[in-house]
């Protein structure tokens, strides 16, 4: 049942600072499956000039819920990277 | 989206969102930008969100709160370029009874600053600009700590 | 009088009044008049006071909050003859953050159910009319026991 | 330095309840002193028909503060049973 050493495709979201640290708000990625979250983290950081100012262990999302670093990913998801949450 | 918005919110409306003629007690709780933040003062604000996430995120909030009691919840969280006094958020929680009223109305905004993801860009009276981060004060400014990935990762599990 | 009223009640006006560009943190409690009560229809009520006396005890339980938590607290109660939905009371804390604008806003409502001296007349769906006594009732409608004589004298020695 | 037993003018006050059940809101009462509040109550239920449909250990005010049945009064008090309390 586990899936095939394939690349999977993701879209990366980036807010507030973490979006201002990166130089962008977006991203889409090719990374090796099966990834889980914090794969997807270090690629991006790996990949991206500047990227590594991005946390290594940041809160995250995957497709608009709370997720776990060790969530795994699938094709198509989208993952986002939340800076310290501030509402209220 | 049902709980975000860019207008002035209204709290008078929000009561009648939420009241109805079988309630008797109403908690409210009203987050306005202040003059002041980490002893710095602060001139206006700017909230922004990933949108779709937060509003859902306000509206799981909302379904455990009015299933834990027997309230009725109105919710507004402002979104955009704020000024001092302005209202940032509002959450009223409507009861046959007081006791729920409160105890709702103090769970949800707990968790809405937990778990929505909303940041707050503030502009300093001396010019600069920051985000805040209420994990990196220790002045007493917020009542929570910092929840770590794995414990938000788990409320949507 | 300061803290009794014969005519509505504005939330919105107690919030200007509490509030300053310090506060970041404003907690309400609205007390409507419910259709309701212990199983019966209520059509409308009337509340009547000892007033020199309410509006006097209304101001020593708002100083209390004052002193005890940072907050600056508004409120009125309303007299006379009210229809359902109508506001018997408001009471709003306003604070530079949220716990003690919470804590503040429901010390001064059940010291105010527990200490200040008005009275309820209620007019029922079938045509009878009673005092409520919320020490008479079993029905979990109250959220605290009478308070006897001896200790709410203490209140004021 | 106790009070002379002399007579005391207190303005007794009745409201609600109270004062349906004995037919008045007010009334003014020549107690022997020296008197708490428990004696005034007692006089009063005495005195006056239909009064003792007033409890006898009532919530009472001394001068619009609370009071406990044991205290003291002196000549001109103001003095009011305060049926259970329904404000709010």
């Amino acid at each position: 049942m586990s899936a095939p050493a394939t690349s999977l495709s993701v879209k990366l979201l980036l807010f507030a600072t973490y979006a201002e640290l990166a130089g962008r708000e977006q991203v889409t990625l090719e990374v090796p499956g099966p990834a889980t979250v914090a794969d997807v983290v270090r690629f991006f950081r790996a990949s991206w000039p500047g990227a590594d100012r991005v946390p290594d262990r940041p809160m995250a999302a995957v497709n608009r819920v709370h997720a776990r670093l060790d969530t795994v990913v699938s094709d198509g998801d989208e993952i986002a990277l939340l800076p310290p949450l501030a509402g209220g | 989206m049902r709980y975000l918005t860019r207008s002035p919110i209204d709290p008078g409306m929000l009561t009648v969102e939420a009241a109805g003629p079988a309630d008797g007690g109403v908690a409210s709780f009203i987050g306005l930008v202040r003059d002041h933040h980490a002893g710095r003062g602060v001139t206006r604000l700017e909230y922004s969100a990933y949108e779709p996430m937060a509003d859902g995120e306000v509206g799981r909030i909302v379904r455990e709160a009015e299933a834990r009691w027997p309230v009725r919840v109105a919710l507004r969280h402002r979104l955009g370029s704020l000024e001092i006094g302005d209202i940032a958020v509002a959450v009223v929680a409507a009861s046959a009874h007081r006791a729920p009223a409160f105890e709702a109305c103090r769970y949800v905004i707990e968790e809405v600053k937990r778990r929505v993801p909303i940041w707050k860009k503030e502009f300093y009276a001396d010019g600069s600009i920051g985000w805040v981060d209420p994990t990196a004060t220790a002045r007493g400014d917020q009542s929570r700590e910092r929840p770590d990935a794995a414990a938000l990762g788990q409320v949507s599990e």
